[in-house]
């Protein structure tokens, strides 16, 4: 069997990574801790959980720590870590898994921008199929983002005919709604 | 009719326990044949033993069968003990209902049952056992040592100090391998040229060490005690005999700016050339790759340069020359074909192997490895022992070495540990820092591995005295901008990014077995790892032997190997060799497979499927010599005994002796319903 | 025709072979001929009901034609196949034998019928061969049809019972090797069952039960499948002589399917090319390997 | 050749320069672009970081909208929409449970036999078409090729069309245009990608190292392959500014419009002046020569 | 565990025919022996040097003399004591299983597994997985009828007339 096939199923009563295991087919026990993803991180310099950080916390089976930790939710998922990564770990996807599981925990006390952000997303996606990024830009910064210069810049960005002023909704939304609907159920039952 | 013993054994409560030992001598006298069926508390003690010499005696018994442990155990004691009796030793088998039945199962009950089913099924096979002779076959002592490294050259003095004579094969014009490249040594920093030349004139002089370097091993046949090797001499363009190394040829030869291998690139080297001023044998080598007559030739073109040969007193320039073979005789051998070191480069010889390309894919000037290191460190090479970088000869003031380099990297396709870069890194920035006074020294590593004798000891002096700042993180990525190498890594011990500039870097890349050991390794039947290292016979107890008998490893061709370790293995080859040697005739178990003339016909299936060419093609003739068929012979020495050929023949014309069809067709009969 | 005789008396009269292995027209439709003589090359024949393979008779155990010497011998793609068997596993050295290659577009399923060859009389095997000639012959003669497209009957044969239940396809074997009789017909006209003594002759220990019963006829079946594994070359003479009708073809040719599915082999008429039983890849499929 | 066009919300929204340089070229280099019918959002990085079925199946969608087109495969000109589709795809194709889920979310029958393809392997595979279409060689403009982080790895979605740690093939395009690609040290790095909006600080930091380089390198320009790092390196070059991070006006350009320029369109046509840095340095170049002489 | 335990009184206990190599499975299961690992009482172990050496005829006759099911077992691929021994048996076994699969004999009654003379743990599992599979087949009567009783043979249901030649 490949590294591929997996379970999918985990629980929140397994270790942290026996459950990642479970739900991505890496096992993040390879990780001997050297560091080269976090070498090339870009993020490095501004967080203080950094990927090598994050697969020490699975390892030792601290979601609690995790909730938290700035690394996992300013990740660019650029990939740098999962490339240059010489046990194939995959902290990225490995980071995405945490997200997953941490998405459910609403204590997170610190970036909540890019939560919000993620959800205004994924909420323009749900009603019209594809993103608006004017309704994205209005949702985003009155949902608890913070409001930076953007408002400003925006007119100048409508000058260029950049951004449309109305959603386009697609044909299939209906389609969109069940797969969104379709993946919640499945992630709760799993 | 047979008549047959039957010792059910207690092993104390290890088998009483579960198994009824009582019933199951009971059950078995009465299967027939069975004419002795006991029980004892002990049957491996003395007095347990002295029951079956006693038996054989006094029931004539015709087999042995030992219900007791496994016979991984004590198989040997028994047969030994039938032996005593005066029984043929392999007319005795052991039925194994300890860690077979008593150990696994609770069930009193179903655990007789099944003894009673195991030792039955023992007692039909022995019911068809034949008396068996170990098999005894001649030894020409004489070795085989290939790599004339150190590893080889240990081997070959051993052996040869041990009062036989050794034919050493090494590929390259002189021996001395990677060791003669090396500055200094840990943990002692020694001078590796000081230790090694003594004894590779040594080996030169030796009345018993026959040497052929520029030579590769082309064949082999035969098998332990008698192989047949065919050796290529390649055509190094000089006449030996004529030669006496005064070195005026390479003084004349114009074409003066080839790369030196020995010293790794650095240096330059003619295209007639001796590698280096201790070279054994001290002869020059024409590299017909880089002569210009011989491109000259090549494209069809006269010949123009002979310079070489007009500077020649002896008249022992030959540029006719041609690879010769030769053949040799010998009884076992030794691989000790050593190392080379990975590069990081984008095109690799094997496709699971990668390069680093977040590294430069080593297109960065100023990025070198380790041997290359020793090189420009030795006073004997390119810089005269001057720290200096290839790329404008300045003087490194800030180095960086990286341990690691594909070792302990799966995804790069290496996934050991090359166990010797935490030492040489640690001493290389000693020496560094001994001639560069002003300069710093720093190493990337993910652990220290200093495990050896003055070792921990040596790589904490690098730290504590020697100023070597240790880093531990593996580095992410390095680019050249200007004349600096920017290194982009992680502290991970401080928990930040570090952003460092060094003017040289120095990799420690893994190291792998030889180019080509694949091949030789088929040619000589042993098996190697993923990687390619030999593999040995037993990681535990038999760690210098392979599973080709005869055929023995030693150094870096097995694993990633330090000096110390490579010349322990070289001895200890040795001191199998010279005990395979100590008597003239080999003894082997008989379990070997046997042709039976009268139905083989001839398809040599059989010889498809022996891994060790044991199969032969006979030739039966009429009275007047006329070849009536072709059938297959297994020769008994070579044969291993894993009865392949007999599971494939499709007429059942090979048997393997202890392991007949007729003892196992008994075997399933007897537990049949 | 003409080619064929023509070809036969040349190396009769120079003497290149003594004697020629053929077909020739006998009382009951196409029949195995041996000639010896170069008038005698006139009795040959090649036509559709040639299906006989005669590389069987080229096996060393027929002593009546190693008495000859060297000979030729006339071959469908088919036999060049077995031809070449017998040579990889050194039965015979090429030298010993000219081969006489006929190009070929199938043949009947019967030798003694007198239709013509079509989609429907044509031998089962012969649907989806792709060869049309020998490549291992020394001359190749004759003209071929356009051979018949695949897929075999036998191949969807195949695909029906494996997809009945495991216990219906036991009762369709059940009913069909009941009726073996053991006279071993399939074995003697087999090209490449050449054994000396065949193991289900042997006593000592007797893995195959002798007398006709279920048991050891099941095991006869097996063994001889297991044997031809990767040396079958679809000359369909067992099947053909067998006389009870048992659908032998069903199971070699499973076989084959097998061996081509596992290890990308087909027989070919290449005797350097190794049989796929007796070589291995280290990595062979081994899904069924716990 | 006919391929399937996947543009993404980005080439509709804020980069419709990029939709429409691409559309302008297609015709020269015979690419025939079948837009996927009702196309929808890849999810982009929002998707599989909340979940990962939803993050494969929104794309698995748009795969399944392409293979009942018949389409065999499909170009996604957004790196980040080609990671996610070419994503979707690997991890489906390695993953039989994962497959049965998207099946079931879904609820169609999806063979994932679409191929995804990144533009740059598309442009690559144009090369010799690129070549004999070039009129306007962009000659002596120095580009710094920037690749980021999505377009060429990891390896395993990528099929490795370009070496992850060391491509190329963005080079041989803009050499087949005529310009000539610099040496640079940061055409890998991340330029803050989603966090644009959400973290404006880190997009300055990182937008500002990759323009610097460039601009020590002796780049022109520097040119791109994804909507995200032209938003981020063009728009947010005037924040960088603000900040005192950056002082100076580097044009960023699609290699879509590189290309374009290069056989003589017209600089309105490919979308050049919705940019927010002014790319008149480029777009004011030397006479024309005749095509085909260069490449 | 469970399949260590025999079945309540009376129920089906299937006798399974082992035949392994001696170096690695035939030693694995020394360790689980040494290791005291619980398992099965039905299998019956029949030691070869090598699974090169295991004919198919083995498990015909197993099956003869009423075997409810057979384990065949030997070394990891690149393990073989022998270099290559189990990588001829595994041609030999592929092609046999699909053969006696294809004659109507359930694969199941039949285990193929690699285990190493450190995998005692493995050694058990295969055999209480088997046991536990082979229970579920229910007994061979099928194979061990084939001389007793002609009359159990039954009438053809598809016949060779229906089979092109």
């Amino acid at each position: 069997m490949g590294s591929h096939e997996h379970s999918h199923e985990h629980s929140a009563a397994q270790p942290l990574a026996t459950r990642i295991q479970h739900m991505t087919g890496l096992n993040p026990l390879k990780c001997y801790q050297c560091g080269k993803c976090s070498a090339g991180c870009p993020m490095a310099t501004e967080t203080t959980t950094r990927p090598h950080d994050v697969m020490r916390l699975v390892a030792r089976d601290q979601l609690d720590r995790l909730t938290d930790a700035d690394g996992l939710w300013l990740c660019l998922t650029c990939e740098t870590c999962t490339s240059r990564c010489p046990n194939g770990c995959d902290p990225a996807r490995t980071m995405d898994a945490l997200r997953e599981i941490l998405a459910a925990r609403t204590n997170g006390k610190n970036h909540n921008a890019i939560r919000a952000f993620h959800r205004s997303f994924l909420t323009q996606v749900r009603n019209h199929g594809r993103l608006f990024e004017m309704g994205l830009i209005m949702s985003y910064k009155l949902g608890g983002g913070p409001m930076f210069a953007d408002v400003t810049t925006t007119p100048s960005v409508l000058a260029r005919g950049k951004l449309g002023l109305a959603p386009h909704n697609v044909k299939g939304l209906e389609e969109i709604r069940r797969i969104f609907e379709a993946c919640a159920a499945q992630e709760d039952g799993a | 009719m047979a008549r047959i013993g039957v010792f059910v054994c207690h092993c104390g409560e290890n088998i009483g326990r579960t198994v009824d030992c009582a019933k199951v001598a009971e059950l078995c006298g009465q299967v027939p044949g069975v004419v002795h069926s006991v029980d004892y508390k002990y049957m491996c003690s003395d007095p347990g033993q002295q029951m079956v010499k006693a038996a054989i005696a006094e029931k004539g018994l015709t087999g042995v069968v030992v219900a007791a442990c496994s016979p991984h155990m004590h198989e040997k004691t028994f047969r030994r003990a039938t032996a005593g009796g005066g029984l043929n030793p392999f007319l005795c088998e052991m039925a194994n209902v300890r860690e077979h039945c008593s150990w696994i199962h609770e069930d009193r009950d179903a655990a007789t049952v099944k003894a009673v089913d195991i030792t039955k099924t023992i007692v039909e096979k022995v019911k068809r056992n034949v008396p068996l002779s170990t098999i005894r076959i001649p030894v020409t002592r004489r070795a085989l040592v290939i790599g004339g490294g150190i590893a080889g050259i240990q081997a070959a003095l051993d052996i040869a100090d041990g009062g036989r004579e050794v034919i050493l094969v090494e590929k390259d014009p002189s021996i001395g391998g990677h060791m003669s490249q090396l500055s200094e040594t840990f943990p002692t920093l020694d001078c590796s040229q000081c230790i090694l030349t003594p004894r590779m004139v040594e080996v030169y002089q030796h009345p018993r060490i026959k040497l052929y370097s520029y030579s590769e091993v082309e064949s082999v046949e035969g098998y332990i005690g008698n192989f047949k090797v065919k050796i290529r001499r390649k055509a190094r363009s000089i006449d030996e005999d004529k030669c006496n190394g005064c070195g005026a040829c390479t003084k004349t030869c114009p074409n003066k700016k080839i790369p030196s291998e020995f010293d790794c690139g650095l240096g330059k080297r003619t295209a007639i050339y001796v590698p280096f001023p201790q070279a054994v044998p001290n002869l020059p080598t024409i590299d017909r790759a880089k002569c210009l007559l011989f491109m000259n030739r090549a494209k069809g073109r006269p010949d123009t340069c002979k310079k070489c040969a007009e500077a020649c007193s002896k008249e022992a320039i030959d540029f006719d020359q041609v690879d010769r073979f030769v053949t040799e005789d010998v009884g076992a051998i030794v691989v000790a074909t050593g190392y080379q070191l990975y590069t990081i480069g984008k095109d690799q010889a094997k496709p699971n192997i990668k390069g680093y390309g977040e590294y430069g894919y080593g297109t960065i000037p100023d990025v070198i490895d380790g041997l290359q290191f020793e090189r420009l460190a030795s006073a004997s090479g390119p810089t005269s022992g001057k720290i200096q970088r290839p790329s404008d000869g300045k003087e490194p003031k800030r180095i960086v070495f990286l341990q690691c380099i594909g070792s302990r990297d799966p995804q790069k396709g290496m996934d050991y540990c090359s166990k010797i870069c935490c030492m040489y890194v640690a001493k290389h920035t000693m020496l560094y820092h001994h001639k560069v006074h002003d300069g710093q020294a720093t190493v990337f590593y993910m652990d220290i591995r200093a495990a050896g004798k003055g070792y921990d000891e040596f790589s904490r002096r690098a730290i504590e005295e020697e100023g070597a700042r240790y880093i531990r993180g593996r580095v992410s990525k390095m680019w050249r901008d200007g004349d600096v190498i920017k290194i982009q890594g992680f502290d991970t011990l401080a928990g930040e990014p570090i952003e460092m500039d060094a003017d040289m870097v120095v990799l420690a890349t893994a190291m792998r077995p030889q180019p080509g050991i694949d091949s030789l390794a088929q040619k000589l039947s042993v098996s190697y790892d993923q990687h390619g290292f030999i593999n040995e016979a037993h990681p535990k107890l038999r760690p210098v032997e392979t599973n080709t008998a005869g055929v023995y490893v030693a150094g870096a061709c097995q694993a990633p190997r330090d000096i110390p370790d490579a010349v322990a293995m070289a001895s200890a080859t040795a001191s199998k060799v010279l005990g395979l040697f100590a008597n003239e005739m080999l003894e082997r178990e008989p379990t070997v497979a046997r042709v039976d003339e009268s139905s083989c016909a001839g398809c040599f299936h059989c010889e498809r499927v022996c891994a060790y060419g044991a199969v032969e093609h006979k030739e039966i003739k009429d009275r007047a010599g006329n070849v009536l068929r072709v059938i297959a012979y297994v020769n008994p020495g070579v044969c291993q005994g894993c009865g392949t050929c007999q599971a494939t023949c499709p007429s059942k014309s090979v048997e393997l002796a202890g392991f007949t069809d007729e003892q196992i067709w008994s075997e399933i009969q007897a537990l049949g319903v | 025709m003409t080619e064929l005789r023509e070809l036969a008396r040349r190396l009769l009269s120079e003497g290149t072979v003594n004697a020629v292995l053929g077909w020739e027209e006998g009382p009951r439709g196409a029949r195995p001929a041996f000639v010896t003589t170069p008038d005698g090359a006139d009795r040959l024949i090649f036509d559709p009901r040639c299906v006989h393979d005669l590389a069987s008779y080229l096996s060393p155990r027929r002593p009546h034609l190693k008495k000859l010497g060297k000979v030729a011998v006339v071959l469908k793609p088919c036999d060049a196949r077995a031809v070449a068997g017998l040579i990889r596993e050194t039965q015979i050295p090429r030298e010993n034998v000219v081969l006489v290659g006929v190009r070929c577009g199938g043949v009947l399923a019967d030798p003694e019928s007198t239709a013509p060859l079509s989609e429907t009389t044509v031998a089962d095997r012969c649907r989806g061969c792709p060869d049309r000639e020998a490549k291992l012959a020394d001359h190749v003669v004759g003209t071929a049809g356009a051979g018949f497209p695949g897929p075999s009957r036998r191949a969807q044969k195949i695909e029906e019972l494996a997809a009945m239940p495991v216990d219906r396809r036991w009762d369709f074997w059940q009913a069909e090797l009941s009726k073996c009789v053991r006279c071993h017909a399939c074995r003697q006209v087999c090209p490449l069952c050449f054994c000396e003594r065949c193991m289900a002759d042997k006593s000592l220990p007797r893995w195959i039960e002798s007398s006709p019963h279920a048991r050891g006829n099941i095991a006869w079946h097996i063994t001889r499948a297991m044997h031809l594994a990767g040396r079958c070359v679809d000359c369909g003479e067992c099947e053909r002589v067998c006389p009870e009708g048992i659908p032998l073809g069903l199971i070699t040719r499973k076989i084959a399917q097998v061996v081509s599915d596992r290890y990308d082999f087909r027989p070919s008429d290449d005797p350097a090319v190794p049989a796929p039983v007796g070589t291995y890849r280290m990595d062979d499929p081994q899904e069924f390997i716990l | 050749m006919s391929i399937g066009y996947f543009p993404g919300c980005s080439l509709h929204g804020l980069s419709r320069e990029y939709d429409e340089s691409l559309k302008a070229i297609a015709p020269a280099l015979g690419l025939e672009l079948v837009e996927v019918n009702d196309w929808s959002c890849c999810g982009a990085s929002s998707a599989h970081s909340s979940s990962h079925l939803l993050g494969v199946a929104l794309p698995a969608r748009n795969l399944a909208q392409a293979e009942d087109q018949g389409i065999a495969e499909v170009v996604a000109p957004c790196a980040a929409c080609y990671a996610r589709l070419a994503a979707a795809r690997h991890e489906i194709a390695g993953d039989a449970t994962l497959a049965g889920h998207i099946n079931k979310v879904l609820a169609r029958d999806f063979r994932n036999s679409v191929k995804v393809r990144s533009i740059l392997e598309v442009m690559k595979g144009a090369l010799p078409a690129i070549g004999s279409k070039v009129t306007h060689p962009l000659k002596d403009l120095k580009v710094a090729c920037y690749y980021g982080c999505l377009l060429v790895r990891p390896v395993e979605v990528t099929g490795g069309y370009d070496d992850p740690e060391d491509p190329s093939s963005m080079e041989a395009v803009c050499k087949a245009a005529g310009a000539t690609p610099v040496k640079w040290n940061r055409r890998l790095d991340c330029c803050g990608g989603g966090l644009s909006m959400s973290r404006t600080g880190s997009v300055v930091r990182l937008g500002a190292a990759i323009l610097k380089d460039a601009k020590a390198a002796g780049a022109d320009a520097i040119v791109v392959a994804c909507p995200m790092c032209h938003s981020n390196l063009d728009f947010r070059q005037k924040a960088m500014a603000q900040r005192g991070a950056w002082d100076g006006e580097m044009p960023i350009l699609f290699l879509t419009q590189v290309v374009g320029l290069a056989m003589g369109l017209d600089a309105k046509a490919l979308g050049l002046g919705r940019h927010f840095v002014r790319t008149d340095s480029v777009t004011t170049r030397p006479a024309p020569v005749a095509a085909g002489e260069v490449g | 565990m469970d399949s260590a335990t025999p079945a309540a009184a009376g129920g089906f206990e299937p006798r399974i025919t082992a035949f392994v190599c001696n170096w690695c499975t035939y030693t694995g299961a020394d360790l689980a022996g040494t290791s005291r690992l619980q398992m099965a009482s039905n299998v019956r172990i029949i030691r070869l040097p090598c699974t090169g050496r295991i004919d198919p005829m083995f498990m015909i006759k197993a099956f003869e003399r009423g075997a409810d099911g057979v384990i065949v077992s030997g070394c990891h691929p690149a393990d073989c004591h022998y270099n290559a021994g189990n990588y001829h048996a595994r041609r030999r076994f592929a092609i046999f299983r699909e053969l006696i699969q294809f004659l109507g004999i359930d694969t199941g009654r039949i285990t193929f597994s690699w285990v190493s003379a450190s995998e005692g743990a493995k050694w058990r599992d295969i055999v209480n997985d088997t046991v536990t599979r082979v229970r579920g087949l229910g007994p061979f009567t099928a194979y061990r009828k084939l001389v007793v009783d002609p009359a159990t043979v039954p009438a053809a249901k598809v016949t060779s007339k229906e089979v092109p030649a």
